[in-house]
């Protein structure tokens, strides 16, 4: 097959041409009012809570203004007592959520691989799931020796049930034609599990990931909450006992942000170590 | 540089397969793929043309018949028989030139001579300059070739094509029989190609068979006498015109065949009633 | 045919088309002029990315024009200032069908009709729905869902849909490009019938040269993007037409004098696909 | 004839095969069985040797014969459940319309889903205090919270629901004539369904996530209080009771949610 030439001349005329309409049709979309309204609507929303709290409108009597907030914000974000707590939150959440996934997928991927297996600890699985983790709470404490430990496990509980699912899923669902492709090939079994079976799994686990880190702030603010001692949902129902309400606000931002953080990095790590999928 | 093949020959005696009671994907099914020749399998969606394909690649096995390369039985799947799949079963997660090598390294023959051999197929196919590209970023067609010499690298005595190219448009699908004949003429391998499209089929190949609806068996066989190398141009002669109307009879009956098993399905129509002699 | 129809003219006038996302200039459509003259069935051949589809929904009325007028009857429809909304008196049938999933057969046919309000009673309605889907051969399918029907039929419903609304044209933006080729023939047969019957213009879109001769009375081919017309093919073949029609002389004929120029087209829109991938 | 061979054959092959198929899965079912009472036994003997104060299997069941005479246990599951109900009625009844706006609308979606995607980081949870502040009255601020909980869910699967639907959808409903509201009726609406009971789903099993935690930290009343206080009072088995409770009553809830689904969504082999 011949190459074609590509240098037009009417086609090359026309580009030009339209280049400086582009150019301008660009700008337009830039600083067109679309651009404004996502920004707008978080403005607006402060300014919503703002005028809710001054005006101390039905509801919001007790509700901390935005202002207070920042205050309270600048004045006790460099002490080190808050950083102590985002420190504990943060290193419980770490490590219950790199146990889970370090059984969660192992077990997954056990399940989905050997039948016999599955059939031994499926039913099992099928019993506990439906407990919110959260119910497992006194239990924990009853469990292990210490307070650590229970909230450690807390949060491993809250995320190890959407691992387990969603690798078992992604490792049963991967494409037979895929398997069938490298056994013609003459790949071993082995091979197949590694190189077929275990990335054709991952998008599927890091969904699960995904879920599973959600999971995680939930229980460990729960936990905190409840039982006390160190750590950013301590703070937060701490001030809400001692009557600081503004801090109550500030520790739920510090949450969101703390959460948000760590789906970003599970997302993160997830598109780079796929770069054969388009998005994640 | 050329690739030399080894042609293979394959039989099919007899063979049934059922996957549960009204399931029955093949009856009675016997025909041969002759040594450097390219057979064409032509039948209605749904006719067990896919489950024929499995059946020869060695992933299932049939209730009844044998199935013979160079006179040996089929036991498994193997790469002296490899399978071009209807939808791409290229790995995402390889780039194009790992998903070329896979063969030769689970083979244990990753040496420079694989590595050139997989040079030389993919520049044949004109995908030089994409060895680093993951499947995702190349078009459907890109896909189809990128599969081609996946299998081709691994010198397969027979290929077993399953309507690869289906789902291309009609005018990308042309350039890729194209590049498939091309590839071919220049080999003279045993191919077994399953398609639905009749000219498709005289296009390709040397001969073809008809498969009725399920329970597939074939109806007819026919030989193909255009001359190679082929070109597009065939398509216009006389001699292709004689053969296509001929075939299109053929499948024609089959098609209407299909359409009122569809009304029985439906629970339309009353099954036909079995024949008790 | 029962009546000459006299609507369905469509009238297009040097329209260009240049998309900009991000931008980037993509010049679809070029200074394309044709004519669609009442109740006929014309057929545009193009490869993929050619604009076809662009042209379609500028007729439609989904894309803006960026230069040039549609007409449609002698009233504009189009230009670079004005776009008429699209309606029911031009319907579209898409490439990957567009059935409402959760309507019965019957429910999707009479679906335009119910909208607009343009019924007397439900029963007649429905009455003159089934009738169209016998002719089609679906009466027996009414009140099946969609998803339970083959892609062959799901289409055969579709332009029964787009038939109800009785449309001045109807717009088919490559039906049947993802049916295999045994289903596509029953296909065609249905088309065909459903055309003689009603009479109405047709648009139909497609990749498939031996499709396009067989099926229309005029054959348009498409240049590779920034789409134009190429060249234009009358098809002087008798209705009604069979499926035998495909081994007779003037069929080799007309596919002899067109297929050359639909295969330069279509090597040059491929290599061009190819060139974009690589950057 | 020939075709009555082929019949015989395809019998024979039939009757072998359903042979084999019916003794593996007379074989998966015993393990199964057998699976649970392992778990059991394991119990059993983890309770005896590392977790000495987890009351063992046997234990637990004389117990729960006990609790379940007693009004208390009755009491606390029906508070539990109209929390769960009303907040999770009240979250359907905002979020369902807001998530299908969201999804439909791009400028209503450009004011809303900002604001929404900033807040959805903070887990429900952590709004307890400020519920607390904002609701007075405990009842209230118990059942904002699995409120919250199922909004979320219930907005965020309206929204991708119907950004889920075909554009060609819209664009036919268009040509067949159809102004907004029709638009809406006849392709937002039902397009969106499947997604919007996966969401309803979803929902459900927040809201009782989320009022366990509640109840746990300043209910009084319902089954999270009942798991708490029980720990409190030392009568351990009464925990796990509550535990296998919880869990039971969020599994029937979300298999109402899956058969309602199942009723509407008869277009739809699966769901």
């Amino acid at each position: 097959m011949k190459k074609i030439n590509t240098g037009n001349k009417k086609e090359h005329a026309y580009e030009t041409r339209e280049d400086v309409g582009a150019i301008t049709r660009y700008i337009r979309r830039k600083i067109s009012w679309g651009t404004f309204r996502q920004p707008l609507s978080i403005l607006l929303m402060l300014i919503v809570w703002h005028l809710l709290t001054t005006y101390e409108a039905p509801l919001f009597k007790q509700v901390p203004k935005p202002l207070e907030v920042l205050n309270t914000a600048i004045s006790s974000v460099p002490t080190e007592a808050y950083w102590m707590h985002v420190l504990y939150s943060n290193k419980r959440v770490l490590s219950g959520f790199v146990i889970a996934i370090a059984t969660g997928v192992s077990l997954g991927l056990l399940m989905g691989y050997r039948t016999l297996f599955q059939n031994w600890t499926f039913p099992c699985f099928e019993v506990l799931r439906p407990i919110p983790p959260i119910a497992w709470l006194p239990i924990s404490v009853i469990m292990f020796p210490t307070p650590e430990m229970s909230v450690t496990y807390l949060v491993f509980i809250g995320a190890f049930f959407p691992i387990v699912l969603n690798t078992l899923l992604g490792a049963v669902t991967v494409g037979e034609n895929y398997k069938r492709a490298a056994m013609s090939l003459g790949a071993t079994p082995k091979y197949i599990f590694r190189r077929i079976i275990l990335p054709g799994a991952t998008p599927s686990i890091f969904v699960g990931m995904m879920v599973g880190a959600g999971m995680t702030w939930e229980m460990v603010v729960a936990a905190e909450m409840i039982a006390g001692g160190l750590g950013l949902g301590y703070m937060t129902w701490d001030a809400y006992v001692v009557i600081a309400y503004p801090k109550i606000i500030l520790g739920m931002i510090s949450i969101g942000i703390c959460g948000a953080i760590l789906s970003g990095v599970v997302r993160l790590i997830g598109n780079k170590i796929m770069p054969w999928r388009q998005l994640f | 540089m050329a690739i030399e093949y080894i042609a293979g020959e394959m039989e099919v005696r007899g063979v049934y397969k059922s996957f549960g009671h009204g399931k029955e994907a093949l009856e009675d099914v016997s025909f041969r793929l002759e040594r450097g020749k390219c057979t064409v399998l032509c039948g209605p969606s749904g006719c067990g043309k896919t489950t024929l394909i499995n059946l020869l690649a060695g992933y299932i096995v049939p209730d009844r018949g044998e199935i013979l390369l160079d006179g040996e039985p089929v036991t498994g799947p193997s790469w002296d028989r490899l399978v071009v799949f209807q939808e791409s079963a290229l790995f995402p997660w390889m780039n194009l030139w790992d998903n070329t090598m896979f063969g030769p390294i689970v083979q244990g023959r990753d040496g420079k001579e694989a590595e050139e051999m997989a040079r030389y197929l993919i520049d044949k196919v004109g995908l030089t300059g994409f060895e680093k590209k993951f499947p995702y970023q190349l078009s459907g067609g890109m896909q189809r070739r990128a599969e081609l010499i996946r299998a081709l690298i691994n010198k397969p005595k027979v290929m077993l094509m399953d309507e690869p190219f289906r789902g291309l448009d009609a005018m990308t699908r042309e350039l890729m029989q194209e590049y498939f004949i091309k590839l071919y003429e220049e080999t003279r391998m045993t191919v077994l190609f399953i398609t639905a499209e009749l000219e498709e089929a005289i296009y390709l190949g040397d001969i073809a068979y008809f498969m009725t609806v399920r329970p597939g068996t074939i109806k007819k066989r026919m030989e193909i006498n255009l001359p190679r190398p082929r070109t597009y141009r065939v398509m216009v002669t006389t001699e292709y015109q004689e053969l296509e109307s001929i075939a299109i009879k053929v499948v024609d009956e089959e098609a209407v065949k299909a359409f009122h098993l569809l009304r029985v399905k439906a629970g339309l129509e009353p099954a036909p009633k079995k024949k008790v002699e | 045919m029962i009546e000459k129809i006299k609507e369905g003219h469509i009238v297009v006038k040097n329209v260009t088309k240049v998309y900009d996302p991000y931008g980037v200039n993509v010049h679809a459509v070029d200074n394309c002029s044709f004519e669609i003259v009442p109740g006929e069935f014309m057929a545009m051949v193009g490869p993929s990315g050619c604009g076809k589809t662009t042209m379609l929904n500028m007729i439609a009325g989904f894309d803006t024009v960026t230069e040039g007028e549609i007409y449609l009857d002698g009233e504009l429809i189009a230009s670079a200032k004005r776009k008429l909304m699209p309606g029911p008196d031009r319907m579209v049938v898409f490439q990957l069908g567009a059935l409402f999933p959760w309507l019965t057969v019957i429910d999707n046919v009479c679906l335009g009709p119910k909208i607009q309000g343009k019924f007397s009673n439900e029963k007649e309605l429905k009455e003159k729905g089934r009738e169209l889907l016998s002719v089609a051969g679906l009466e027996e399918f009414e009140n099946t869902f969609p998803m339970n029907l083959s892609s062959g039929m799901q289409r055969r419903v579709e332009i029964v849909r787009a038939l109800m609304t009785e449309p001045k044209i109807l717009l088919l933006d490559e039906p049947f490009r993802a049916l295999d080729a045994m289903t596509k023939s029953v296909m065609h047969r249905y088309l065909l019938e459903l055309y003689d019957l009603t009479g109405r213009s047709i648009m139909f879109i497609t990749h498939d040269l031996r499709e396009a001769i067989f099926l229309a009375s005029r054959v348009f081919i498409m240049t590779t993007r920034p789409g134009t017309l190429k060249t234009m093919l009358k098809i002087d073949i008798p209705r009604p037409r069979s499926i035998d029609m495909i081994s007779s002389k003037e069929f080799l004929m007309y596919k002899q004098e067109l297929i050359d120029v639909v295969h330069e087209e279509a090597v040059k829109a491929f290599e061009r696909g190819e060139r974009e991938l690589a950057i | 004839m020939e075709n009555r061979a082929a019949e015989i054959i395809f019998e024979e092959v039939e009757v072998k095969k359903r042979k084999a198929a019916r003794k593996e899965g007379a074989k998966t079912l015993i393990i199964k069985t057998l699976s649970i009472f392992a778990g059991a036994i394991c119990w059993y003997i983890l309770s005896h040797t590392i977790m000495t104060k987890v009351p063992d299997p046997i234990v637990t069941i004389t117990g729960t014969i006990e609790t379940i005479q007693t009004p208390w246990f009755y009491k606390s599951i029906v508070y539990s459940i109209f929390r769960v109900f009303t907040g999770f009625c009240i979250g359907t009844l905002i979020g369902l319309p807001m998530g299908l706006l969201m999804g439909w609308l791009r400028v209503f979606r450009d004011f809303t889903f900002p604001v929404f995607e900033t807040l959805r980081p903070i887990p429900p949870v952590a709004w307890v205090p400020l519920s607390i502040l904002i609701f007075v009255k405990l009842e209230l601020s118990i059942i904002f919270l699995p409120f919250l909980g199922s909004f979320y869910a219930i907005a965020l699967n309206g929204k991708l629901g119907v950004e889920q639907i075909d554009p060609s959808l819209f664009r036919a409903a268009k040509c067949l004539g159809a102004n907004r509201w029709q638009v809406f009726r006849y392709v937002v609406l039902p397009g969106a369904l499947t997604a919007v009971f996966m969401g309803l789903a979803i929902g459900m099993g927040m809201a009782w996530i989320t009022v366990v935690a509640a109840e746990m930290i300043s209910g009084e009343y319902g089954i999270g209080y009942m798991t708490w206080q029980s720990y409190n009072l030392i009568r351990y088995h009464d925990c796990l009771l509550a535990m296998f409770t919880i869990g039971l009553l969020g599994y029937g809830s979300s298999s109402i949610i899956r058969m309602l689904g199942n009723k509407f969504l008869a277009w739809k082999k699966v769901y």
